[in-house]
C-alpha cells in the first residue's frame, strides 16, 4: 500500500507541478480570476445588496444557493452521525456512579439500584477525575462572553469578518466547552437532545424557507428582493435583511449540529457520559 | 408554477427532508407519507420540466434572481431533463417499495433514515440540474455524506465499507474540486456555460489539460470506474436493502452524467475528443473495466455482490460509449444512463424483496425461490433479461447503440467486450436461476411424484407493485427507445459531434 | 539557477499546496490507522483550500470588506484593484464546512468500526474479517 | 404489390401471450386447458383469416414501435411467414391435446408452468414467422430461447440442469455472440434490417465481409442445428415428449431453419448469393450435416435420440433446398418446413405414446410392440414414410421438389446427397417398424393384447398421421405459398 | 506582507502536517492537527482571506480538534504508524 500511495502521490504531484507552470503569476492583479467576475462583486456589492463585507454578500446572496446547501451538508452530517451512533437501547445493564458532594465518597450503583433520596449526591462519569475548580469556574464565567461574542459575530457579519457560520460554530463551541469542563449531562441539561435536533432542522428550514417565501412571493427562489413587500423596505435593503435572516438560520443550524455531533461522538451515541 | 419547476425539483425534497426530521421526533408515522409526497412532487416537476424542455429548448433558472455568471443558475436541457426524470422516478418507486424493509431493519430510526434518504435524492437531483461547477461539488458532497450514512446502517461490514467509501469518495470529490479550481484560475468563472465560452482560447494550456484530467479522475473515482472501483462492491453489498436499491441505480449513473456534462458542455467535444486525443486509451480502459467487472462477478457467491460487479462492468459500458467520440456511442451512453438506472433498480428491488423474506442473499439462501416468491422472481427475470440485453427490454437498445458506436468508431475491442459481458451476464443470471429453480434437488426425482413444494411466501404488496411497475417500465422504455432517442437524446448532444 | 529560484519564489504558495496535497493523499492511501487516514484527509482538503485562497490573492489589495461601507451606499467609488478577490473565499467557506461535516461522519464511522472490531488498524480488521 | 395495414399479425402473436396470466392463475386444470384450446383456436383463426389476402399476393403490415432509426419492431405477413405460422399454429392445437394426455398420464409436476411457457413459446414462434426485419426476428428468437428453457429443464433434476446449460450455451451463446454483432454490422453497413426480395445489401458493393456475415448468420441461428452447432438438440431430449415434439416439429428448430431462410432470401437476397456463389458454400455445409446426422442417427438406440439426429438432418434439407438458389429447390425447401413438421411430430407423438403406455425408451426394447399398440405404430409408419419422402405422404412433395431443384441448379453432388440420405432415412426408420410388427411371438417383448396409450395421446397422433397423408393429396396451399414466397 | 513570517508559517504548516501523520499517538496527532489548522489560519489571514481564516480558526483549530479528541477518547490512542 505504501508503495502505491507513494506512486500515486508522486504522479499527482508531478501533474500538478507540470500544470502549475501555466498558472498566472501568484498575486497577479491581472489574472483571469481577479479580472473576470470579482470586480463586479467588489464594485457592485454595495449598490446591489448594501452589505460592505463582500464575502458575506457573495456567500449569502449571489451564491446563496451554495450556502444553503453548505448548511444542508452540515445538517446531513449531523443527521448521519446521529443515525450511525445513537443507540436507544441499552445493551448491557450499566452501573451508575454517584459522588457524595460533601464528603467526596463515590458510590457505584448497579442497574436498578436506588439511592437514598438526598440532594447531596451528584451523578458522575465512570472515569471521573476530580474537577479542577479553576477550570470549572473560569469556563462558567467565560461561556456567557463567548456566546455574546458569537451573537455579535452573527449579527455583525455584514460589516466585519464573520457571519452565521462562524458565529454558529462559536456558539456550539461554548456548549461543547461546558460539556468538556463539566460533563455531558450538564450540557445536555442546557440543550436537550430533542431540542437540539429540532433546532437543527429549524435552522436550515429558516434558510430554505426564506428562499421558498421569495418563490411564493412571485420571484425566483432565494431572490430576497421579494421580501421588500413583507419587510416594508426597498428591494436593496430587503436583500441586506434577507442575508441577515439566513445568517441567523445558518447560525442556529451550525450551532446545534456541532453540539449534536459532539454529543454523539463523545458519548459513542449513548448520551450517558462524555469525555 | 411551471416556471418554478427547476427550483421545485430541488427545494421540495429539501424542505420536506427538514420536515421529516422534525416529524421523526414527533410522530414517526408521518415520515413515510411526507417522503412519498415530496418525491412525487419532484417526480411530477421533473417530468413536467422534461416536457417543457421538449417544447421550448433549454430552460435557464436564475437562483436569487442574479444573472449568471454572477449568481448560480440552473440549466435544464434535454440531457439533464432526461436524467432528472429518471432519478426522481427511481427514487419515488424505491421509497414506496422499501417502506417495509426500512420498518423491518431499523424501526427506531425511521425519521433520520428518511431524512437522509430524501436529502440524498435532493443532492442527486441538484447535481443533475445545476449549471454551476462549484455548486455541483457541494451537492456532490450532500449526496456522498448522506450516502455514507445510509450505507453504514447495514450490519456486519457496513461501517467499514462505508468508511472506505468515504475515503475514496472524498478523494474523488476533492479531485473534482481541484479541477474546478484549475478551471477557475484559468478562466475566472464557475458557470459551466460561461467556462465553455472562455475555454477555446486556452485549449493549448497545460493547466486546462490538467484540470480536465483531474476532474475526470475525480469523477471516475466516484463512479467506480475500473481500476478505481475497489470501494463499490463492499459498500453496496453491505448496505441495507433500502439504501442499496437507491444508491446502486443512481449514484454511478449520476456521476456518468457529470462526466458526460464535462465532456459535452464544459470542455466541448472538440477539446475532449480531438485536441486531447485520449479517446482510444480510455475506451481500452473501459474494455478492461468491462472484462474485469464480468470476471470478478463470476467468482462471487453472493447475489448482491455479484450485481455490484455487474454495475462496475456497466460503468465501463457508459464510459466507453461516451468516449468512443461519435454521436451513436454518446447516444448509447446517455440512453444507458436511463436504462441502467431502471434495470439496476429492478434487480435490486427484487433482491430487497428476497432479503426481506429470506434474510440473506448468499447463493445458498436462494434455493427454491421460484416456488416461494414467484412474482418477485418474475420481475427479477425481466430485470436480468434487460441486463443481459435481450429485446424488447431497454437494456438491449442501449447496447445496440453502444455496439453501433463501436463499429462506427472501428473499435472492435469495445464491441467484443460488450458481447463478452452480455454472455457473462447470461451465465451469471442463469446460475442464479438454476439455484432458485433446481435446488434443493428432491430426493426421488423423476416422474409420477407430486413434489411437496415449499409454500408460497411472497413479499408484501407494497414491495411487489413498485417492482412490477419498474419491470413494466423496462419493457415500455425499450419499445419507446426510438422516441426517446429522436426527441430527447438527439438534442442532448451538441451538433458538432458526429 | 536564478530562473529556477525565481519560479519557485514566484509561485511558492502553489508548491506548498502541492506538497501538502501529496502528503495528505499519501497518508490516505498508505496509512494503516483509520484515524490517521482521516487526519490525512483533512490535510488533503485544507491543501485544496490553500490553493483556492492563493488564487484570490492580489498584490497591493486589502481584505474584501469595503471601507466607508457603513454610511449607506454609493458615496465612494470602489476600485476592484483595491480588494482581494472575494469569490474564492466564499467557495472555501463552503469547502471548510464540507470538510468538517465529512470529518464528523468519518469519526462516527471510525467509532462504529472500533466498537465492532476493537481496533483501528486496517490490517488487524482485515485479519479479523478473514478469520470469520 | 398490395400492402394492407392491419393489427392482425400483432393479435396473432399476442393471443397466446395474453392468456399466460390466466393460465398462471387458474387453479383448476380443466379451466387452464380450456383456455389453452381457446387461445390455440383463436390463433389459428386469426392466422387463417389472413390467408386469402396473402394468397392474392398482398402483404399485411403492422408497425409496433420505431425503435432505432430505420428499424422498427414491425410485423409483415408474407407467403413464407404465413406458411410457417399456419404450420406451427395448427400443430399447437394438436400438441396441446397431446400434452394433456401425456402430462396427466404421467402425473407430471408443475403442469401450470408447462402450459404457460408453452403458450409463450408459441407466441414467439408466430412472432418469428411474421417478423418484418432482422431485429424483430431476433427479438422473438430470443424470447423463444428463454421461454423454452423451463420446458427443456422441466424435470428439475441434475440431468435436466446439464442439458439446460448446454441448451442455453448453444442457443443464447450463439445468438448474442454471433447473430447480434452480425446484425449490427449489417445495420451499420446498410442502415436497415428490413427483409426484402432483393436483400438489404441490394445497393451496396459486394465485399469480403459479406461472406463472413453470411456464415455468422447461418451458423449463428443455432436453432437450425447446422453442424457443428447441433449437439444441444440431442441433449434437449431430456424434456417431456410433447416438448420435444414442439421443439422439433413446431417451434424451436423450425424457427432456426426459418431464420436461416430469411437470412438467405431476405437479408442477402438470391441475386447477391448467386453473384458471390455463396449458395454453394451453404449447400455444402448443409449437405455435410445431412449425411453426418443421418449416419449418427443409425447408431442411436434411444428412439428420441434417433429422432433428434434425424431432425438435424432434415433441417439441413430446408437450408439446402433454399441454398440451391433454383426456384424448384426453394419451393422444396420451404414446403419441407410443413411436410417435415407433420411427419416428425407424428413420430414424436408415437415415441411419447409408447413411453406413456409401456415406459420404454429404447428401440431395442420395442420388438413386437406393433401388436400391442397397432394404431400408434401405424401412425409411426406413416410418419416415417413422410420423413423418408415416399408417397402417399406429404413428405414426398418436398423431396420431389428438392430433387428437381438440384437438377435445375445443376448440382449433381447435391442430388446424390439427397438420394443417399433418403436411403439412410429409410435405413434407420423402417427396421423399427419392421421389428414392431414382424416378429415371432418368441421374439416379441409384449403381451399380445391391444393396449394403447390414453385417448388424448392417441387421437393427436392419428390426426397428424392423417394430416401427412392429406398433404399428399392436397398440397396446393403450401405449394402456392412457397411459390408466392419466391416471387411468382 | 512580511516574507520571513510568511516563510516561517509555511514551514511550520508542512512540519505540523508531517508531524500529525508521523506521531505514534492519536491524541498527539489530534493536537498537532489543531496546530496545523491554526498555522493554516494564520497563513490565510496573511493572504487577506479573513473570513476563511476566521472559519478555519473556529472550525479547524477548534471544533475539529475537539471532535478528534472525542473520537480518540471513544476509541483508542494506539496507532502503529
Amino acid at each position: 500500500m505504501k508503495i502505491i500511495g507513494l506512486i500515486v502521490a508522486i504522479l499527482v504531484g508531478a501533474l500538478l507541478v507540470y500544470a502549475a507552470a501555466d498558472f498566472p503569476a501568484w498575486s497577479d492583479p491581472a489574472s483571469p480570476a481577479s479580472t473576470y467576475l470579482s470586480p463586479h462583486f467588489i464594485e457592485k456589492t454595495m449598490e446591489e445588496t448594501s452589505v460592505p463585507n463582500i464575502v458575506t454578500a457573495v456567500l449569502a446572496d449571489y451564491r446563496g444557493f451554495d450556502t444553503m446547501f453548505e448548511t444542508t451538508v452540515i445538517f446531513s452530517a449531523g443527521m448521519a452521525v446521529f443515525l450511525l451512533l445513537r443507540t436507544f437501547r441499552r445493551e448491557e445493564p450499566e452501573a451508575r456512579h454517584y459522588r457524595h458532594v460533601l464528603t467526596g465518597v463515590t458510590l457505584r450503583v448497579k442497574e436498578g439500584g436506588e439511592l437514598p433520596p438526598s440532594d447531596d449526591f451528584e451523578r458522575i462519569d465512570s472515569l471521573w477525575t476530580p474537577h479542577d475548580l479553576i477550570i470549572k469556574t473560569v469556563c462558567r464565567l467565560l461561556i456567557p462572553f463567548i456566546q455574546l461574542f458569537a451573537l455579535y459575530v452573527i449579527a455583525h457579519g455584514h460589516h466585519s469578518p464573520g457571519g452565521g457560520f462562524q458565529g454558529g460554530v462559536i456558539l456550539g463551541a461554548s456548549i461543547i466547552l461546558l460539556a468538556i469542563s463539566q460533563d455531558l449531562r450538564t450540557a445536555v441539561k442546557r440543550m436537550a437532545e430533542k431540542l437540539d435536533a429540532l433546532l437543527c432542522s429549524v435552522g436550515v428550514l429558516i434558510y430554505a424557507g426564506t428562499g421558498a417565501l421569495c418563490l411564493l412571493l412571485g420571484l425566483n427562489f432565494l431572490d430576497y428582493s421579494a421580501l421588500a413587500s413583507v419587510l416594508h423596505v426597498d428591494s436593496i435593503m430587503a436583500r441586506s435583511h434577507g442575508i441577515l435572516i439566513v445568517e441567523i438560520g445558518v447560525g442556529i443550524a451550525v450551532m446545534c449540529t456541532m453540539i449534536w455531533i459532539y454529543n454523539n461522538v463523545s458519548s459513542g451515541g449513548k448520551y450517558n457520559q462524555g469525555l | 408554477m411551471s416556471l418554478q419547476y427547476p427550483a421545485l425539483i430541488v427545494v421540495v425534497p429539501l424542505l420536506s427532508a427538514l420536515v421529516i426530521s422534525i416529524a421523526g421526533w414527533v410522530n414517526k408515522r408521518w415520515c413515510f407519507p411526507i417522503t412519498v409526497a415530496a418525491l412525487a412532487v419532484a417526480a411530477y416537476s421533473s417530468v413536467g420540466l422534461l416536457f417543457r424542455v421538449l417544447d421550448e429548448g433549454v430552460i435557464v433558472y436564475k437562483l436569487g434572481g442574479w444573472d449568471p455568471p454572477m449568481g448560480i443558475a440552473y440549466y435544464v436541457d434535454h440531457l439533464n431533463g432526461l436524467v432528472l426524470a429518471v432519478v426522481s422516478i427511481v427514487a419515488l418507486l424505491n421509497a414506496i417499495a422499501s417502506k417495509k424493509s426500512i420498518e423491518q431493519e431499523f424501526p427506531e430510526k425511521i425519521g433520520p433514515f428518511y431524512t437522509l434518504y430524501v436529502l440524498m435524492v435532493t443532492g442527486l437531483l441538484g447535481i443533475v440540474v445545476t449549471g454551476d461547477a462549484f455548486n455541483l461539488y457541494v451537492l456532490l458532497e450532500i449526496a456522498a455524506l448522506t450516502g455514507y450514512g445510509l450505507i453504514a446502517m447495514g450490519g456486519g461490514r457496513g461501517p467499514l465499507s462505508a468508511l472506505n467509501y468515504l475515503y475514496m469518495g472524498t478523494i474523488g470529490a476533492c479531485f473534482y474540486l481541484l479541477g474546478v479550481g484549475y478551471l477557475y484560475i484559468m478562466t475566472g468563472s464557475l458557470n459551466m456555460v460561461d467556462i465553455a465560452g472562455i475555454l477555446p482560447d486556452l485549449y493549448q494550456s497545460k493547466a486546462v489539460m490538467a484540470a480536465f484530467i483531474i476532474c475526470m479522475v475525480g469523477v471516475w473515482i466516484k463512479m467506480a470506474f475500473f481500476p478505481l472501483h475497489a470501494w463499490l462492491p463492499n459498500a453496496y453489498t453491505h448496505a441495507p436493502s433500502a439504501s442499496s436499491s437507491l444508491i446502486a441505480p443512481l449514484v454511478t449513473k449520476v456521476m456518468i452524467y457529470v462526466m458526460i456534462r464535462l465532456i459535452l458542455t464544459i470542455f466541448t467535444p472538440e477539446f475532449s475528443f480531438n485536441i486531447l486525443a485520449v479517446s482510444k486509451p480510455i475506451v481500452w480502459l473501459s474494455v478492461i473495466a468491462i472484462f474485469m467487472g464480468a470476471i470478478l462477478a463470476l467468482k462471487e457467491r453472493n447475489l448482491k455482490k455479484m450485481l455490484t460487479y455487474i454495475i462496475i462492468a456497466e460503468v465501463g459500458y457508459m464510459v466507453g460509449g461516451a468516449w468512443l467520440g461519435n454521436r451513436v456511442g454518446m447516444t448509447g451512453a446517455i440512453l444507458h444512463i436511463a436504462n441502467d438506472a431502471l434495470m439496476t433498480l429492478c434487480v435490486f428491488l427484487a433482491v430487497g424483496n428476497i432479503v426481506y423474506k429470506v434474510k440473506g442473499a448468499e447463493f445458498e439462501d436462494l434455493q427454491g425461490l421460484f416456488r416461494k416468491m414467484p412474482f418477485t422472481m418474475g420481475a427479477f427475470i425481466i430485470g436480468a433479461i434487460s441486463m443481459i440485453g435481450v429485446p424488447p427490454t431497454c437494456g438491449f437498445f442501449s447496447k445496440w447503440y453502444l455496439i453501433s458506436g463501436a463499429i462506427q468508431a472501428g473499435h472492435y475491442g469495445f464491441m467484443v467486450a460488450l458481447l463478452f459481458s452480455s454472455l457473462v451476464n447470461v451465465v451469471l443470471f442463469f446460475r442464479v436461476f438454476e439455484i432458485c429453480f433446481y435446488e434443493p434437488f428432491s430426493d426421488h426425482h423423476g416422474h409420477g411424484h407430486d413434489r411437496h413444494p415449499e409454500p408460497m411466501d411472497e413479499a408484501p404488496v407494497t414491495m411487489l407493485v413498485p417492482l412490477f411497475i419498474v419491470a413494466a417500465i423496462l419493457v415500455l422504455v425499450g419499445l419507446y427507445t426510438g422516441d426517446i432517442v429522436n426527441h430527447i437524446i438527439e438534442f442532448a448532444i451538441p451538433k458538432g459531434l458526429v | 539557477m536564478a530562473d529556477l529560484i525565481s519560479i519557485i519564489v514566484a509561485k511558492y504558495n502553489y508548491w506548498i499546496y502541492i506538497t501538502l496535497m501529496m502528503i495528505g493523499l499519501y497518508a490516505m492511501i498508505a496509512k494503516n490507522n483509520l484515524v490517521k487516514k482521516i487526519v490525512g484527509m483533512n490535510i488533503f482538503q485544507t491543501a485544496i483550500i490553500l490553493f483556492y485562497v492563493s488564487i484570490g490573492v492580489k498584490k497591493g489589495a486589502t481584505i474584501p470588506i469595503l471601507e466607508h461601507g457603513h454610511g449607506g451606499h454609493g458615496h465612494h467609488v470602489v476600485h476592484a484593484a483595491d480588494y482581494v478577490n472575494p469569490l474564492p473565499h466564499v467557495l472555501m467557506l463552503t469547502a471548510i464546512v464540507v470538510g468538517v461535516a465529512t470529518l464528523g461522519v468519518a469519526l462516527a464511522l471510525a467509532i462504529r468500526v472500533y466498537n465492532q472490531y476493537n481496533t483501528l488498524e486496517e490490517d488487524e480488521i482485515l485479519a479479523q474479517i478473514r478469520e470469520e | 404489390m398490395e400492402t394492407i395495414i392491419s393489427i392482425k399479425p400483432l393479435l396473432a402473436v399476442l393471443v397466446s401471450l395474453l392468456i399466460t396470466p390466466i393460465l398462471a392463475s387458474s387453479r383448476a386444470p380443466n379451466v387452464r386447458e380450456a383456455w389453452t384450446f381457446v387461445a390455440a383456436v383463436a390463433k389459428v383463426l386469426i392466422i387463417a383469416s389472413m390467408v386469402p389476402a396473402v394468397l392474392k399476393g398482398a402483404e399485411i403490415v403492422y408497425t409496433v414501435a420505431q425503435v432505432v432509426p430505420g428499424v422498427a419492431i414491425k410485423f409483415r405477413v408474407d407467403a413464407l411467414g404465413m406458411l410457417f405460422a399456419l404450420v406451427s399454429s395448427s400443430l399447437w392445437i394438436v400438441t396441446s391435446a397431446y400434452s394433456i394426455g401425456y402430462m396427466r398420464a404421467l402425473k407430471e409436476h408443475s403442469q401450470t408452468r408447462y402450459f404457460v411457457f408453452f403458450a409463450l413459446a408459441l407466441s414467439a414462434t408466430v412472432g418469428v414467422a411474421f417478423s418484418a426485419n432482422l431485429l424483430t426476428l431476433y427479438l422473438f428468437y430470443e424470447m423463444l430461447s428463454f421461454a423454452t428453457y423451463p420446458l427443456v429443464t422441466h424435470h428439475q433434476d441434475p440431468e435436466a440442469r446439464r442439458s439446460g446449460r448446454k441448451y442455453l450455451l448453444y442457443i443464447v451463446g450463439t445468438s448474442i455472440g454471433i447473430v447480434l454483432p452480425a446484425m449490427l454490422i449489417c445495420y451499420n453497413m446498410t442502415g436497415t434490417l428490413e427483409f426484402s426480395m432483393q436483400g438489404i445489401f441490394a445497393g451496396t458493393e459486394p465485399k469480403a465481409t459479406m461472406v463472413v456475415l453470411l456464415l455468422m448468420l447461418v451458423l449463428g441461428f443455432a436453432k437450425a442445428a447446422i453442424m457443428p452447432l447441433h449437439s444441444w438438440l440431442p441433449a434437449a431430449m431430456v424434456a417431456p415428449t410433447p416438448v420435444s415434439a414442439l421443439l422439433h416439429a413446431v417451434a424451436v428448430v423450425k424457427v432456426g431453419a426459418f431464420s436461416v431462410l430469411r437470412v438467405l432470401t431476405g437479408v442477402f437476397g438470391i441475386n447477391l448469393l448467386t453473384n458471390l456463389h455463396l449458395g454453394t458454400v451453404v449447400c455444402y455445409i448443409a449437405a455435410f450435416t445431412v449425411i453426418t446426422a443421418s449416419l449418427i442417427a443409425l447408431t442411436q438406440d434411444g428412439l428420441k435420440r434417433r429422432l433428434a439426429f434425424s431432425t438435424i438432418g432434415q433441417l439441413s434439407y430446408i437450408v439446402l433446398g433454399v441454398a440451391l438458389l433454383s426456384p424448384k429447390g426453394m419451393i422444396g425447401g420451404m414446403t419441407h418446413i410443413a411436410m417435415h413438421a407433420f411427419g416428425k411430430i407424428t413420430l414424436f407423438f408415437c415415441a411419447g405414446a409408447i413411453f406413456v403406455a409401456t415406459g420404454k425408451k429404447n428401440i431395442s426394447e420395442m420388438v413386437g410392440i406393433g401388436k400391442r399398440m397397432p394404431v400408434t405404430m401405424i401412425a409411426f409408419f406413416i410418419g416415417s414414410l413422410s420423413v423418408i419422402g415416399l408417397p402417399p405422404t406429404g413428405g414426398f412433395f418436398s423431396k420431389w421438389y428438392l430433387v428437381l431443384g438440384t437438377l435445375q441448379a445443376d448440382q449433381m453432388p447435391m442430388l446424390l446427397v439427397l438420394l443417399g440420405s433418403s436411403l439412410l432415412n429409410a435405413a434407420y426408420f423402417l427396421p423399427v417398424v419392421y421389428k414392431a410388427f414382424f416378429c415371432t411371438s418368441e421374439e416379441s417383448m409384449f403381451q399380445n393384447t391391444i393396449q394403447e396409450a390414453p385417448i388424448w395421446c392417441v387421437a393427436p397422433l392419428v390426426v397428424t398421421a392423417v394430416g401427412s397423408i392429406v398433404l399428399f393429396f392436397y398440397p396446393t396451399l403450401f405449394l402456392n405459398l412457397a411459390k408466392l414466397a419466391i416471387g411468382g | 506582507m512580511v516574507w520571513p513570517i510568511d516563510l516561517a508559517i509555511l514551514t511550520l504548516v508542512v512540519i505540523t502536517s508531517i508531524g500529525a501523520l508521523m506521531v505514534k499517538d492519536l491524541l498527539g496527532a489530534a493536537i498537532l492537527f489543531g496546530a496545523y489548522s491554526f498555522m493554516m489560519c494564520l497563513l490565510w489571514t496573511v493572504m487577506g482571506a479573513v473570513d476563511v481564516a476566521f472559519t478555519e480558526a473556529s472550525v479547524g483549530a477548534g471544533v475539529s480538534t475537539v471532535f478528534f479528541v472525542a473520537a480518540v477518547f471513544r476509541t483508542s490512542r494506539r496507532t502503529k504508524d
